[in-house]
């Protein structure tokens, strides 16, 4: 079988590797790459545990073929953090007690910085909305929901 | 499996006809890859349409708007003099799966797959949007309507794509507006949807309007009968009854797991009332 | 050192506070590691092909074009397998018929359900997986299936097992019927029960499948070498368990086998039991390769353990002033392909909220063409509350009694004598019961088209074997190394706080993992609302110890004797009136001296902790009902529930909140959607629809703590009762809103609306 | 003697006999004289009896004393999710 070369930026690295045409951006990000911090949950778009930002774009790695990602930009959870410094989603995220098992909490951090960056003041429908394409089977939702606004004031200054 | 990525539309056509039938359009993907991984398709070539400039742009035009095939749902709902233009359109389009899934998924994605509950169809359909369409043999013109035949099938000969989507210039005092019933308030596929564009005259009397349903048959069905209900009306209560009666008299749904038949012939009418009254709404707020 | 640990209330620093999670930062950064993240160099993947059919004699296998597939280095088959004894083993706690689990693993004779494993194979990668799959010809003889419970118990219904007699009857009945099992439960006298009541109400319900629903799909990577040794990576709730059933069904020595538990994504009973693992050993053994195993979403929904469909029928009997004279039920619940539904918990949760004279439970576990139910959060309770909730809340409308004032009229309460055995320990039902009715959300106004509903729920809660081992670092840190998984609730954050309660000393000092199966004894799963309780009750066990050798160490260092040296707030400090002073030694001291005093210092326990304390919860939910199209919209929800005491009250809301929302989801919309063929349609998120965020409002919490008196902290455990009143709650809430009752789960907007418009019909 | 009260769920093993004295000093004895005496019952009790002595619930506790004026009720056992 054929591979596909390709090149694109991860979290402002470089890379490049070699893919099957039918596999996914998540399939090539976690077996090719070995970030593995994006999850699969369904494979099908159903659940966000493989967001991810393309091009600034939020999306599910798992709808979109390796091949596409050719010089475009890609931001993964593995991204998220400067360093040591936690995004301020992800210190609240821990201070609200916003995730339990922790395999939706990177796709729902990726999608709610995409919306904080677009609505810095979002209210608590437009937070649920924003998300609903995350689904989460531990927390029924309630601290998520308190950590993004939470996260969101802080952002803000206010 | 192959994949190209075309920059010009001859290319992207000359691929397609090269490819003997084999070969699929991506566009956001949304649909094509979960039939890849079913092994609901398995063609030889992948022609992403994506690096296309005319399928990825939407113009101002004479009025009207011209909407890439290719431009994904997200771009649309961002674009917000579009937005004032057909909020119906929108409705529909901002239906469309999560976030994550507009961030790639097209209107022309939308029709092309051919789902007798896509969301943005009976709104295009409403809206009376044209699809142009570009093919070995040339360019042409289809009333959205046209496009789709039934589950899965479209009317487009072999290499032929869907490049853009024209909708007409709009008439003061018009207004467009689109519902779909789902059991949960996002993620989910209608299980009937309704679509309804209206324009008022001076003295508010409806003075034409079209309404379309998805969802309830083998394909979004254009329905003259329901529009008929409230041409020549206020758009009051018992034009909207007639509406709703006509629109479930409409209906030739199917029994499956996201509805019964009876349920979907019934909510048809409920959400083309609705529907009205939000298309009425908008109408009158339009200057 | 004692197994049991009494409740002693005194002075807390940490219990109760709400510290961040030690996996907290690795969850938010993608670092921490679950099922499918764990690689080896030169592992293949191992793919599983599924029958198509609900049920089918499988006549023949032929895997030699799969095998000559370049790139496929093993298949295996049910003939890779033994035969095992129809008999129930023991693994640890849990008694399995080794013989269904062999079945259920890989198919022998009958495929029993779509999406039952026939074959697996393991090549060089996803795609050749999926090609030799597809090369793999399963000649099958299509048989009459039954999925629905009510057909499955008629005479004449398919039959999954030709032999299987219903166990329970006397006398052994003469034809093998799909009922595996008949249970009773009574007490007092139900006929004259219901002689003296002078309402009766009397309703019969029914429920279809639903999925735990977790979002991480099983996982695995096994490793088998040539010297007989295998090691497993997969995600479970219970590694001991797993490691136990493959041993059992691969015929290998249980210390052959090193299984590590990788972070679990969500399992609420669902990942109590092996699907690939044994498998993965297998065809590791066979290719000499690493083999990692991941199920899709589609498998994970066709081929791993819903709950039981049911149909369930309650009679009850009341005085008119509001006492409960008898209580009836009869619940046939879905075993899936094999016998084991929790009809028996199911049964025994049904009425325990209520002080009765007079109850008869019967309960039938029943096989159909299905997959093989798996625990799903208070198995069985949920589904057998729906209906006697909504029977009692139909009973207090008839007398005229505020819902919550006819539950306290029949509550249960310390020492009331249950149907199923034992009289009740100190429990706090009355409390969530008083708690939920001076609530707010109980007074606030409603608007047309809503309701309001309450509903209880009661969980047994267990112990069961559990070990741990605490050892003191040369810095004075300790390691708290846990055999009971952290399923997600936090219970690694609950267990280090307790040990540094214990020691008198910071939260961060102390860092909990949960070790692999050759670092501990064996532990049951984490399970049945046990871990922070049981592991909660051996950490405990293992500080008091090493605080114990504390201060031995620091009597022969001071050269004091033993009676001298007390230990307080993380220091061995001269005891009053012990007659001795000293210059204190902090927890730090004391281990930088600790090599050359002695030895190390180190505590473990090895227990199996009794003594669980039970749980109960009141639910109240606001619902808004639109008549033209039968949706329901959650406008307000709050749990009350008694959970002894929450070591992490953050954590604690987080398990209400959750359980609650799974709850909501299996009244809704979600259910196991079948065609008359018995395959499954909706084997995706997309159609099974678990509730979404925007789906949901914010749930209310509030946690009342009754000590449980055998834990020394009076932990009950939490996780379970609150998926229990949910499905009868909003059923509650939605007849008081539009005046209609539901029978029927989930009340999808179809069933909703067709019962509207039958009734409207009815009327007219 | 301990009063030893089977649970209602285990009638059918014992013709319907649901109460008796037993000379017993611990569960691992308990269970080999119910044994000994409803042999339909033993596969039973390996398979998954609880004891409740004195109306505290034991699982999987074969030494656990019995003492001679206690009350011992048969339970089914209880797992979870």
């Amino acid at each position: 079988m054929s591979r596909n070369h390709v090149s694109t930026t991860v979290n402002g690295d470089r890379v490049e590797f070699l893919c099957e045409t039918g596999q996914t951006l998540l399939e090539a990000l976690r077996d090719e790459l070995r970030l593995t911090g994006t999850k699969e949950g369904c494979g099908t778009g159903d659940c966000g545990a493989c967001s991810v930002t393309v091009d600034g774009r939020l999306v599910c790695a798992c709808l979109m073929l390796a091949v596409e990602a050719e010089g475009k930009a890609i931001q993964t959870i593995e991204g998220m953090a400067a360093g040591e410094a936690l995004h301020p989603l992800q210190k609240k995220f821990i201070e609200h007690a916003a995730l339990q098992c922790g395999i939706c909490t990177p796709g729902i951090l990726i999608a709610a910085r995409a919306l904080l960056e677009r609505n810095p003041d979002p209210s608590e429908s437009e937070v649920r909305y924003w998300l609903a394409g995350n689904l989460c089977r531990c927390t029924g939702y309630h601290k998520i929901v308190d950590a993004v606004l939470d996260a969101a004031r802080e952002m803000r200054g206010a | 499996m192959r994949y190209e990525a075309p920059k010009t539309l001859e290319q992207a056509i000359a691929l397609l006809a090269g490819a003997n039938g084999q070969a699929k359009v991506l566009a956001g993907g949304t649909d094509v890859l979960i039939q890849l991984r079913s092994n609901r398709a398995a063609p030889d070539l992948l022609v992403d349409i994506k690096a296309i400039p005319e399928m990825k742009s939407i113009v101002a035009d004479a009025g009207g708007y011209r909407v890439g095939a290719a431009v994904t749902c997200m771009e649309l709902i961002e674009n917000e003099t579009f937005a004032r233009a057909w909020p119906g359109v929108v409705d529909g389009v901002k239906y469309i799966g999560s976030v994550q899934v507009k961030g790639r998924a097209t209107m022309g994605g939308n029709l092309c797959n051919a789902s007798p509950a896509a969301d943005s169809v009976p709104a295009l359909i409403a809206a009376g949007a044209v699809a142009q369409i570009a093919g070995p043999q040339g360019r042409r013109e289809a009333p959205v309507e046209d496009v789709v035949l039934g589950p899965g099938r479209t009317s487009l000969a072999p290499g032929e794509l869907v490049v853009s989507f024209v909708l007409p210039r709009r008439a003061p005092h018009s207004g467009d507006a689109y519902l779909r019933f789902t059991p949960r308030t996002e993620m989910d596929i209608a299980v009937t949807g309704a679509a309804v564009n209206l324009t008022l005259d001076g003295k508010g009397v409806c003075s034409s309007a079209r309404v379309s349903l998805g969802a309830v048959a083998a394909r979004a069905l254009l329905v003259p009968a329901a529009a008929a209900a409230l041409v020549g009306t206020k758009v009051d209560e018992a034009a909207l009854a007639r509406l709703a009666a006509a629109a479930s008299a409409a209906c030739k749904p199917i029994d499956d797991k996201r509805g019964t038949k009876e349920y979907r012939i019934k909510v048809a009418g409920v959400l083309a009332r609705r529907a009205a009254k939000i298309a009425l709404e908008r109408a009158r707020g339009q200057g | 050192m004692p197994t049991t640990l009494k409740y002693q209330e005194k002075d807390l620093k940490l219990v109760g506070t709400r510290p961040p999670r030690p996996d907290g930062v690795d969850k938010v950064t993608g670092r921490a590691r679950f099922g499918a993240d764990y690689n080896l160099p030169g592992q293949l993947i191992g793919k599983v092909l599924r029958s198509p059919h609900a049920h089918a004699r499988i006549k023949s296998i032929d895997t030699a074009a799969a095998l000559a597939l370049p790139g496929v280095k093993a298949v295996v088959t049910r003939d890779d397998f033994a035969e095992m004894p129809d008999e129930m083993a023991a693994v640890g706690e849990l008694m399995i018929n080794f013989r269904d689990v062999t079945r259920n693993m890989m198919a022998r004779e009958k495929a029993l359900y779509d999406g039952h494993p026939v074959a697996a194979v393991a090549a060089v990668s996803e795609s050749v997986a999926r090609a030799a799959l597809a090369l793999i010809k399963v000649e099958f003889e299509v048989l009459p299936h039954v999925i629905d419970v009510v057909e499955a118990m008629q005479p004449g219904a398919p039959l999954l097992h030709e032999d299987q007699f219903t166990v329970g009857v006397k006398p052994k009945p003469e034809r093998p019927s799909n009922i595996a099992k008949r249970l009773e439960f009574g007490r007092g006298d139900v006929a004259a029960g219901f002689a003296q009541a002078e309402v009766i109400v009397e309703r019969e319900f029914n429920t279809k499948p639903v999925h735990q629903g977790y979002i991480e799909p099983q996982a695995c990577l096994a490793s088998y070498s040539a010297d007989g040794q295998a090691e497993l990576w997969t995600s479970t709730q219970g590694h001991f368990v797993f490691r136990a059933q493959c041993a059992k069904v691969l015929q290998m020595e249980v210390s052959k086998i090193r299984v590590t538990p990788t972070e679990i994504g969500g399992g609420f009973g669902g990942k109590n039991n092996i699907y690939n693992e044994a498998l993965a050993i297998a065809l590791s053994r066979k290719s000499n390769r690493p083999v990692k195993m991941v199920m899709t979403r589609e498998e994970v929904f066709r081929g791993t353990g819903p709950t039981p469909g049911a149909n369930v029928k309650v009679k009850l009997g009341c005085t008119r002033d509001g006492r409960i004279t008898a209580a009836q039920a009869e619940l046939n619940f879905q075993a899936g392909a094999f016998p084991g539904s929790p009809v028996n918990q199911a049964s025994m949760c049904a009425f325990t909220r209520y002080d009765l004279a007079n109850v008869q439970v019967v309960g039938n576990d029943v096989t159909v063409n299905r997959p093989k139910v798996a625990a799903y959060r208070a198995p069985g309770a949920p589904i057998a509350v729906f209906g006697v909730e909504s029977v009692v809340d139909e009973m207090a409308k008839k007398l005229g009694i505020d819902p919550i004032e006819f539950r306290l009229k029949n509550a249960a309460k310390e020492g009331t004598q249950t149907y199923y055995g034992p009289r009740l320990g100190p429990i706090g039902y009355i409390q969530t019961l008083e708690a939920a009715r001076a609530h707010a959300h109980y007074r606030a106004p409603l608007g047309p088209n809503q309701g309001r509903g309450v509903a209880t729920g009661f969980w047994f809660n267990i112990g069961n074997e559990t070990t741990c081992a605490l050892n003191l670092q040369e810095d004075g840190t300790l390691t708290l190394m846990l055999g009971t998984i952290d399923v997600a609730g936090g219970s690694r954050a609950a267990m280090a706080m307790m040990v540094a309660e214990e020691l008198g000393i910071e939260f961060e000092r102390v860092r909990p993992v949960v070790g692999d199966t050759a670092a501990l004894g064996f532990n049951f799963l984490t399970a049945g609302s046990r871990s922070t309780f049981a592991s909660g009750m051996a950490s405990v066990i293992a500080a008091r110890q090493v605080i114990e050798k504390l201060r031995a160490r620091v009597a022969k260092i001071r050269e004091v004797p033993l009676e001298a040296v007390a230990w307080k707030d993380g220091q061995a400090r001269p005891a009053e009136g012990g007659g001795a002073q000293f210059a204190p030694m902090t927890l730090a001291e004391i281990a930088k001296m600790a090599g050359k005093t002695g030895g190390t210092i180190a505590g473990h326990a090895e227990i199996n902790a009794q003594g669980a304390g039970p749980g109960f919860g009141t639910h109240i939910v606001d619902v808004e009902v639109d008549r033209e199209t039968g949706w329901i919209r959650i406008l307000r929800y709050t749990v009350v529930q008694d959970v002894g005491k929450a070591i992490h009250p953050a954590y604690v809301e987080g398990q209400l909140q959750g359980g609650a929302a799974q709850g909501i989801g299996w009244a809704l919309n979600e259910e196991y959607f079948y065609g008359d063929d018995g395959v499954l349609q909706n084997p995706g998120f997309l159609d099974y629809r678990m509730p979404v965020a925007s789906d949901l409002p914010y749930i209310d919490t509030v946690i009342v703590e009754v000590p449980n008196p055998n834990h020394p902290y009076g932990v009950r455990g939490c996780g379970e009762v609150p998926i229990i009143a949910p499905m009868a709650a909003i059923a509650n809430a939605v007849e008081n809103a539009i005046g209609l009752r539901l029978f029927a789960q989930p009340f999808s907007p179809p069933r909703v609306l067709k019962a509207i418009e039958d009734a409207a019909a009815a009327r007219d | 003697m301990a009063r030893v009260v089977l649970s209602s769920a285990l009638a059918p093993y014992t013709d319907g006999e649901l109460e008796l004295e037993l000379d017993v000093t611990n569960v691992r004895q308990l269970f080999k004289a119910l044994a000994e005496r409803y042999p339909d019952l033993r596969d039973h009790l390996e398979a998954g009896i609880a004891v409740a002595i004195d109306n505290e619930i034991y699982q999987d506790a074969l030494l656990q004393p019995i003492a001679p004026d206690s009350e011992v009720i048969l339970i089914t056992k209880i797992a979870g999710g």
